[in-house]
């Protein structure tokens, strides 16, 4: 009997869902086991994910039909050349579980790791799922799984505080999701049917109403939730500075950009239904624009390097969101490549950053002078962060951000090119003050000046990717190619 | 602030009502929704699925994937709120000590202990038995009339509630022995993963069961499995949750 | 029926769903808003089976003595499932309120953002 | 007559969520809000959907209250206005 | 057999008038009567009454060739819990020290 | 037949109004736990009479489950205004 390789899609989610199920029965005896176990979960994951890109290549888009049963009657998932996200997903989560291997020791308490761990693979398959299916409701169900385990895991390590910021994420998420359930039940009213291509399909053929467009429009607002979109990050900047840092890495990198591929899942669904959405685009645009400005300029004022993160996520969503609304071609793929670069650069930010503050107990830029001295590979690799989201030329955040920058000079809209150039100014004022603080002040707390580089299970996921920041930006070509192919099927949408 | 939250209530009711006035009246059995992939449902359901309640056909066959990642909300819902530091000590340690009662009750300190009035602790041990029956039922017969899985898992859990209201979380307890536990609350995703894997290498598809005649009794078993898993899963889930949440 | 140009059941719908809004953003009280968030929740349920149902249709269960007509089974999967998810976000959001009040001592919005 | 139950019911709907805002007593206001379950539950049978009914009478009126009247016990009772 | 098929449905027509009258008047009680005792004594009684009647008038509907014991279950169930959830708000309320007759200060009016 | 089945459907949801009155007048929270149960029962004969009036007794299956957790949450909700906190049993 062969195997197809499309019908092994599904376990892409499955894997890590079935995996959550058997960490707290793995962690009985030792709840480091569960740590071993989740990662060779992930690691099975992120083969299968790289063998399918690897078909994808080679032979075109796969879709799987659950249970068999084909399209419009049953759940299709779809891995295609935006599903292929998937890889770097998968990827990711490789490399942050083993940092949270000794990171949690002295943060959460033993008993509660199974929880962490099951919560991390929880998290990894609904991102998976989410990214693949090509179902209406199997898209609210994996946003949910999604959503739950994020809540969780905000609240994993802190107390009170952190169980507050937990709550605000919870009810602006839960309001978004509901968006989500209601457009899926309006969508669902007027055509029959939950399949993504055969609702466009029928929406089509029906005559334009408002109830069609209302249905999109709120897709729309729930998915700005989720990824943070300026007017709607409130509940960002205090989740991701709490969580603990391989929570805030996932959640910074990874979980916001549920709300990005909710929204290329709109401007599919309005471009092959033929619903112009001229005004989405210039909303976006205009959001995207001061988002990046706004973000940025918040995060100057940040003593708290997590904080500073986690507001330089919202500034970066700007940029991807501003690429999307272009509609050049040329801006709306380099907004694609932003979603994985700036997960890179954020995943390894983040975890330098934690490993930072794991290893001297400081979190801020003032306590924090000097460390540059005592944990000088941690730092390096967070300089290379900073420079990669800076967007200079060697590295990651350049290819995108002058791709998007080349798609608003290009499709005549050099306002928004100069928002872009004039973000990235502050950007650099404030990664400046950072390498300032680290390298060029003298230590004031005997906990930097005491500080040694933290064990091998930390330090080789930072270095490793802080490498991949400067190896991706070098060859920086293959992701534009990679995805150019689908960025044709997006524009109709926006362009009008 | 205040005038912004009231103001986003009135544009959120005006946006809705443009929404709504524009759908098909509700009820007319030409709307597109009864005309596509429902009246497919409908119409070949009981014969493709061999179910004649076809809400639990369409939950478990056409739409498994759905109910898979269903299980695993509720599961990680259960991992979520066992995550959270436990809430009692927390009180305690900051110095919040008044013995809840007096914070409770308006009408002044409360008795020390009460126990439950025996006329509610005898009604509940009566009505306990039929109430299991009743689950048992709702899952045994799920596929012909209302009920399933998850129904009898809830009906499962509220018994549950009920008992440990009127014998003490400690007695209810022993009805999910503690090493079982983590094994049973798990039986939901672990059960889909099983047999979706089964139906994988039966059929090809993940969560396939096999159509030929020959294979009835197959495919009955197989959906058995799922439903119990479900059902047992979800109910052990729901205790859980009500001991963590009692601390 | 048809009232304001609009069907009576839907224009509950949308007045239960404001209704939880309201509660959702104008009560200070933790749980006063979650109780308001599932108000909406099940409002949008409401809308979801009314949008499946036909006027004088058996439920889609086909034994004897039902038919010819029945309603839409797929409203009904999704409601199931979505209650689920209601209840399963409800602990979650609920475990948290136990979290914030044993820390903070209080639940109200008002006071909780004056504190640390 | 199925049309005045109809409107009635969805009036009484809107009047237990309405019972619910005023409420100042969270555990009045938990209690009201099983009962807005139930009668959304009616509602469900009435519109042949039991299915529904079942799962929401058992979890939204049943798990859910029970679990908001847990967390009052924890928290505080009277909602300050 | 027509005037026993009369009788079944002449009995469960007054059956379920009657149990509508005993629940109109477990209302009023609750509605009218000035404290919690009294009010839980007149509805927990009319309720069980009210709802038991009605729920045996279906029975005599349904007829004898009914295939199971749903509306049968449902009856002993009312019966059951109704007086029971009386008993135990009584109790919570002598509990809590709840006044006897109208109580000072109170809203009601 | 049918027709009366609705009409007392119609009577039973026109008391539920006064009882939901007196569920929000109160006074003490045990009247209104009481108001509120009293609708409920009144909504579990509703549910009983929609399922005979559809003729499927397989509907009535929603009353039983009514019932059933109606009666717990009340037994719960008065348990907590009983002793303050919710942890009980003769046991313990």
């Amino acid at each position: 009997m062969t195997i197809a390789w499309s019908q092994t899609v599904p376990y892409l989610v499955v894997l890590p869902l079935a995996g959550a199920a058997l960490v707290p029965i793995v962690a009985r005896r030792d709840a480091r086991a569960a740590g071993g176990f989740t990662f060779v979960v992930t690691l099975v994951t992120a083969a299968l994910a790289i063998a399918l890109t690897v078909r994808l290549v080679v032979e075109g888009p796969l879709t799987a039909h659950v249970g068999g049963w084909v399209a419009p009657y049953g759940i299709e998932l779809r891995f295609d050349r935006l599903g292929a996200w998937t890889a770097p997903l998968a990827v990711f989560f490789v490399l942050v579980v083993p940092f949270a291997w000794r990171y949690l020791e002295g943060t959460v308490p033993r008993d509660r790791w199974a929880a962490f761990y099951a919560l991390m693979l929880l998290n990894l398959g609904g991102l998976i799922g989410f990214s693949l299916t090509a179902d209406l409701f199997n898209l609210f169900l994996a946003m949910e799984v999604v959503s739950l385990s994020s809540y969780a895991l905000v609240a994993v390590a802190g107390r009170g505080t952190a169980a507050w910021a937990a709550l605000k994420y919870l009810l602006l998420g839960s309001v978004s999701s509901l968006l989500v359930l209601f457009a899926v039940a309006l969508l669902f009213a007027l055509t029959g049917s939950l399949n993504l291509p055969d609702v466009a399909a029928r929406l089509a053929a029906a005559e334009p109403s408002p109830a069609a467009t209302l249905a999109l429009a709120s897709l729309a607002v729930a998915f700005a939730v989720k990824a943070a979109l300026f007017p709607l990050h409130v509940w960002l900047p205090d989740a991701h500075a709490i969580a603990p840092s391989p929570v805030s890495a996932v959640l910074s990198g990874l979980v916001v950009k549920i709300g990005i591929v909710g929204l290329v899942r709109v401007m599919e669904l309005a471009a092959s239904s033929g619903i112009a959405l001229d005004l989405f685009g210039e909303l976006l645009m205009v959001l995207g624009a001061v988002a990046i400005v706004m973000g940025a300029f918040l995060a100057i004022f940040q003593d708290d390097i997590k904080l500073m993160l986690a507001y330089s996520t919202i500034s970066n969503i700007g940029y991807i969101v501003l690429g999307l609304g272009l509609g050049a071609p040329f801006a709306v793929a380099g907004a694609l490549v932003h979603v994985v670069n700036h997960a890179l650069i954020k995943v390894t930010l983040f975890l330098a950053a934690g490993s930072i503050i794991h290893q001297t107990g400081l979190r801020t830029l003032t306590d924090l002078r000097g460390v540059g001295r005592t944990l000088p590979q941690t730092c390096a690799a967070m300089t290379l962060g900073a420079i990669a989201i800076v967007g200079l030329p060697p590295t990651a955040g350049f290819i995108s951000k002058w791709y998007i920058g080349l798609g608003a000079f290009s499709a005549g809209r050099v306002a928004y090119g100069f928002a872009l150039v004039f973000g990235a100014l502050f950007v650099f004022i404030y990664y400046v003050r950072m390498l300032n603080a680290f390298y060029f002040r003298t230590p004031t707390r005997e906990e930097v000046a005491a500080a040694v580089e933290p064990p091998w299970s930390m330090r080789g996921p930072v270095l490793f990717l802080a490498a991949a920041c400067v190896i991706v930006g070098l060859l920086g070509g293959f992701l534009l190619a990679f995805i150019m192919p689908a960025v044709g099927d997006l524009l109709p949408a926006i362009r009008s | 602030m205040r005038w912004l939250g009231l103001a986003l209530v009135v544009v959120a009711a005006a946006t809705l009502m443009l929404g709504v006035a524009d759908l098909p009246p509700h009820g007319a059995h030409d709307a597109p929704v009864h005309t596509h992939v429902g009246a497919r449902y409908l119409e070949r359901g009981v014969a493709e699925t061999g179910m004649r309640n076809l809400v639990t056909a369409v939950l478990l066959v056409y739409r498994g994937f759905d109910t898979f990642l269903e299980v695993v909300v509720i599961f990680s819902a259960l991992v979520a709120v066992v995550a959270l530091p436990r809430g009692r000590a927390a009180r305690s340690r900051d110095g919040d000590d008044q013995p809840p009662a007096a914070l409770l009750t308006r009408e002044g300190p409360a008795q020390e202990r009460i126990s439950v009035s025996p006329v509610v602790a005898f009604v509940v041990q009566l009505l306990g038995p039929f109430i299991a029956v009743f689950a048992l039922a709702s899952l045994y017969r799920g596929h012909v009339s209302p009920g399933g899985g998850f129904q009898s898992a809830a009906i499962f859990g509220a018994l549950f509630i009920a008992l440990a209201l009127v014998q003490g979380r400690e007695r209810a307890a022993r009805l999910v022995p503690r090493g079982a536990r983590v094994w049973l609350q798990a039986l939901g995703p672990l059960s889909f993963a099983l047999i979706g894997g089964v139906g994988w290498v039966l059929t090809g598809a993940f969560l396939g069961y096999p159509a030929e005649a020959a294979a009835y009794a197959l495919r009955e078993a197989m959906v058995v499995a799922v439903e119990i898993g479900i059902a047992v899963g979800g109910a052990v889930i729901l205790a859980q949750l009500f001991m963590a949440m009692e601390g | 029926m048809v009232l304001f140009g609009v069907d009576v059941d839907y224009l509950a719908f949308v007045v239960l769903f404001c209704v939880g809004l309201y509660m959702l953003v104008r009560k200070s009280n933790l749980l006063k808003k979650l109780l308001g968030l599932n108000v909406m929740e099940t409002a949008v349920f409401a809308f979801l089976v009314t949008s499946g149902m036909i006027e004088g249709a058996d439920p889609p269960i086909r034994t004897a003595g039902t038919g010819p007509l029945f309603a839409n089974p797929i409203p009904h999967a999704m409601v199931l499932t979505g209650i689920v998810v209601a209840v399963s976000v409800t602990a979650v959001a609920l475990a948290l309120i136990v979290q914030i009040h044993a820390h903070y001592g209080t639940i109200e919005v008002d006071e909780l953002k004056g504190l640390p | 007559m199925s049309q005045l139950f109809d409107a009635l019911l969805l009036l009484l709907l809107i009047a237990t969520a309405i019972t619910v805002v005023r409420a100042t007593d969270l555990v009045a206001a938990v209690v009201k809000f099983g009962l807005y379950s139930l009668m959304m539950c009616v509602l469900w049978q009435h519109r042949g959907a039991p299915d529904v009914a079942i799962a929401e009478a058992a979890v939204g009126a049943g798990v859910t209250s029970v679990l908001f009247l847990l967390t009052v016990a924890r928290t505080t009772r009277v909602e300050k206005p | 057999m027509s005037a026993l098929i009369v009788l079944q449905q002449a009995l469960s027509v007054l059956l379920v008038l009657a149990g509508v009258v005993f629940l109109a008047g477990g209302t009023l009680g609750l509605v009218r009567l000035p404290d919690l005792y009294t009010r839980a004594h007149a509805a927990s009684k009319c309720d069980s009454v009210g709802a038991g009647s009605i729920l045996v008038g279906l029975l005599f509907y349904q007829g004898v060739a009914f295939d199971d014991l749903r509306l049968v279950l449902l009856a002993f169930l009312v019966l059951v819990s109704g007086p029971t959830t009386a008993h135990a708000l009584a109790r919570a309320g002598f509990r809590t020290g709840l006044p006897v007759g109208r109580a000072r200060g109170s809203d009601d009016r | 037949m049918i027709t009366l089945f609705w009409a007392a459907a119609v009577a039973l949801l026109l008391m539920a109004f006064a009882c939901l009155w007196r569920a929000d007048v109160g006074p003490s929270i045990q009247d209104r736990i009481l108001a509120v149960n009293v609708v409920g029962v009144k909504a579990l004969v509703v549910l009983a009479l929609l399922g005979i009036i559809r003729g499927h007794a397989f509907l009535i299956d929603v009353a039983l489950v009514y019932g059933l957790l109606n009666f717990i949450i009340t037994i719960a909700a008065t348990r907590l205004i009983e002793t303050g906190r919710f942890r009980s049993g003769a046991s313990s």
